[in-house]
């Protein structure tokens, strides 16, 4: 099928990034759609995790907050905000956690705090939120995120959630126990840590996309795969619930 | 035993210049009111903390109640930034506001010590990230059992919490349900506890998923429908989202913003008629 | 997910010789009728773990299913001692039954840092009393911002959790009210989450006070109506206190206890006609 | 009036100990009778904290455990054991803590362990239960027991909850924050730690007892006040709702 947006590709292809029966925490904006279009198509009984503490979720429309009372009203459980954090991600129950980020780098280290000095910032960005937990305890982590230079750096401005930190062996020594960043997902196509080096690799170009584009839109030598492939474009039901569930959200 | 008073002699006799405050609620029951209320009685030198400084910090940052924010989160959810935030963090307008950065399971775990009377708080997080480097109040601690290294954070002990509810009953014990959020922890961490509700009913009926904090817990109890608006009170109201997209163009600027400020803040009572 | 399965299936497949389990309830949804199962299936070596081993703790000593228990309050609530417990414990008998003592608040503790993921919890007990010098899981830990020194408690993750609760649905959500004690620390705090329920209904319906554990964090779910005897369930039944007394009579003597293993466990099915 | 039995003029005597609006921390047996029958008569705003995380509870009927149903369905607020302990307890919020003893010493410390060594016991006692946390962090104690020598003896055989260590000063070095037992009420009279050396004093006998029948029952050199007062026998109306309180206990 044509006809559909870089952006609805790269939620389209976030969706495909949950299994289905996964735990997935869930952080507003992109992922929130991405998680409800996976529950509407391949994953009914993918469960929604949101930091405001409602396990379970299952929205008939798209939150508008993390703390959207929908949210509540459809969970299977709702807990306190520090038992959601102890009780639920910090163990490891979680198996997906799905991010964005204002800065990105080569090993998916994510700045979602300052651009620019910590002490004279030239963009003060709103911090961190539950991200370096999510990071550090889902078992894995997505990352959705518009590929570009201004975003894609060879190093961040400030480290907010770690990704691979400085390359193999960080994590471990960090005690983080979960995989870390597995796919980062862009509009231009999806990136996955090499194995050996844990550098950023392109794996996939979005029908349409050029390699040479995301070489420009990234801030490093950016490495691509030798078998990349190129992600099969939106289905025609995959576009016509994600256009569904974002009307949900249209401004009142 | 909590006193049921009206919201300025509650914000008078327990908010004072110089207090360490907490205005929590996470999205859901954000007691704008009461914090538009210190505005009004013009508290200075506040030590503000909240998971989520969301519009009601950026008016009482862009007011100049401010000089210190304890934060784990600072935008405007769903829309982007806050400004009077941004604006006193980047240039000082209208006066220097330090920060004290963390984040959200840090600062949940803060107000977790200050709730049960211990010093700190142990957790898993920070560790490889950049936050420690600026924040003094992340430091590591070893287990005795297993010798693991773990994030110690601080008890948070507010001077005075300030908080939204659904109802109160006339001796002043409190319910409030849907996203519960921090309230309980926040209310118990507290040397004073300051509410807002929409109701005073004559009995609590026992809902699904609420938490009830006796009146003994609790100091000052001010009955103001609508008081957690633009955000919502579950069950009561709805979360105004055009609001929060509308303060993107009033905050932006700082001239839109004072207008906005003495006309509908400064220059009302704030109680409803 | 949990699966719906009978008890003997149940606990066939998650109970296994030398498990530390812990078979939990706060007076309230004591799973007595898994812990006659467990008899009954002849489990041995059992490191049994619970606040107040009570009836159901006294029988499986008696038969012989522990070498060690770890508790903090082991009596029968309103009525006396556990004989079969003081017998293991001065006695051997029927086989030497190590102990662990805790209190209340430093074993909910253990559970709290076992549901956290966390090795150690951090509390004020036990300073100046005798139990650190017979207990090795209590010690102590300094305050990394203010040097106080403070309680440390390890985590406690039983390889199994049996408990009970009045309702689960047919997907394996499980959902309790009333006291609700430590249930969800444990079920969260152990590798395997076995539960009996009194009944299994089609869809939960929201209770006030309740905890609902989601089915992707319990293993089975077993309908035995009337499986917290002699404790109670909420909503179902009422204590049967006059059994907390008669059990006094049953207990205190080795024969009598015996005869009445035999015929009231080991010469049943558990399953009620 | 007359007519009264020492274990009702022990309750009676534990129940007056109770201020109208303190928050008491209750055990089950007479600490729970004499908190209900306060609570009926002279401080009908008591609020009952009970270990089983009920807070506020008004039971209309006596309850048979720390766990019973009644207590739930009467509390302003219904929370879990951990939250009972860490939230409440033990920031010191509970005014008053009520304890009973099966060993107490001249210092008031309280063994409700083993008699006999730990490692051999000749008798093995229930254990701690809540009772050291709630000696340490109550805001004071007050201590329900039967006056023997089998009782009160020199020395407990194991110190599970700390009344005042081994004298003066030793509940500061354990960082114990509350006040630590203010009254020790028997069937014979009422105990007081002495302000300078934190010493069990006979301050009151109940009427008809004689000082020397508290030294007989006392396995130290009791120290009697030379303001010894007698008791106020139980009035008619403690009798008659203590007695009604208790009936409601009776054995189905």
């Amino acid at each position: 099928m044509t006809g559909w947006t870089t952006s609805e590709m790269m939620t389209v292809a976030a969706s495909r990034a949950l299994a289905d029966r996964a735990t997935c925490f869930v952080g507003i904006g992109k992922p929130s759609t991405a998680a409800n279009l996976a529950r509407a198509t391949h994953a009914p009984d993918l469960v929604l995790v949101y930091e405001s503490g409602t396990i379970g979720a299952a929205p008939d429309r798209l939150p508008l907050s993390i703390g959207d009372g929908v949210l509540a009203d459809t969970a299977t459980s709702v807990v306190s905000v520090p038992e959601i954090f102890n009780y639920w991600l910090q163990p490891g129950r979680i198996d997906v956690g799905f991010l964005g980020a204002a800065q990105l780098d080569r090993f998916a280290n994510i700045n979602t705090t300052v651009i620019g000095p910590y002490d004279d910032p030239r963009v003060r960005l709103p911090g961190a939120g539950g991200a370096p937990e999510i990071a550090a305890s889902c078992g894995e982590v997505v990352v959705v995120v518009s590929q570009s230079r201004r975003t894609f750096v060879d190093t961040v401005d400030f480290v907010t959630s770690v990704g691979f930190g400085r390359g193999p062996g960080d994590r471990e020594r960090y005690g983080l126990r979960g995989r870390g960043p597995t796919q980062v997902i862009t509009d231009l196509g999806v990136l996955r840590p090499d194995p050996e080096t844990c550098e950023l690799v392109l794996v996939a170009v979005h029908p349409g996309v050029e390699v040479q584009q995301a070489r420009e839109a990234t801030g490093w030598d950016l490495r691509v795969a030798d078998d990349l492939v190129v992600t099969e474009e939106p289905t025609t039901r995959e576009l016509e619930v994600l256009r569904a569930i974002e009307a949900t959200a249209a401004p009142a | 035993m909590a006193e049921l008073m009206s919201l300025p002699d509650a914000v008078a006799s327990l908010v004072h210049d110089g207090d360490t405050v907490a205005v929590e609620g996470f999205t859901h029951l954000i007691p704008v009111a009461a914090g538009q209320e210190v505005i009004r009685q013009g508290r200075r030198d506040l030590t503000l903390v909240r998971m989520t400084p969301d519009i009601v910090y950026d008016q009482m940052i862009g007011a100049g109640c401010a000089s210190k924010l304890i934060f784990s989160w600072g935008g405007n959810p769903g829309v982007g930034s806050l400004h009077r935030f941004r604006d006193a963090v980047q240039n000082s307008w209208p006066r220097p506001l330090a920060i004290e950065e963390h984040s959200h399971a840090g600062l949940a775990n803060r107000y977790v010590a200050g709730a049960s009377g211990l010093p700190f708080a142990v957790m898993r997080g920070y560790r490889g990230t950049d936050l420690p480097a600026h924040t003094d109040t992340i430091r590591s601690v070893v287990c005795p059992f297993t010798g693991e290294e773990l994030t110690a954070v601080p008890a948070l002990t507010p001077d005075v919490a300030v908080l939204h509810a659904q109802q109160a009953d006339r001796a002043g014990n409190v319910q409030l349900w849907g996203i519960t959020g921090v309230q309980k922890e926040v209310a118990l961490a507290s040397a004073r506890v300051l509410f807002t509700v929409e109701e005073v009913v004559d009995a609590l009926e026992p809902r699904p998923g609420a938490v009830v904090l006796p009146s003994w817990v609790v100091d000052a109890v001010a009955e103001v429908p609508g008081g957690a608006h633009p955000s919502y009170a579950h069950g009561y109201s709805d979360r105004d989202n055009d609001y929060y997209r509308s303060w993107d163009a009033i905050s932006r600027d700082r001239d839109t913003f004072t207008a906005w400020l003495d006309r509908e803040v400064l220059g009302t009572t704030g109680v409803t008629p």
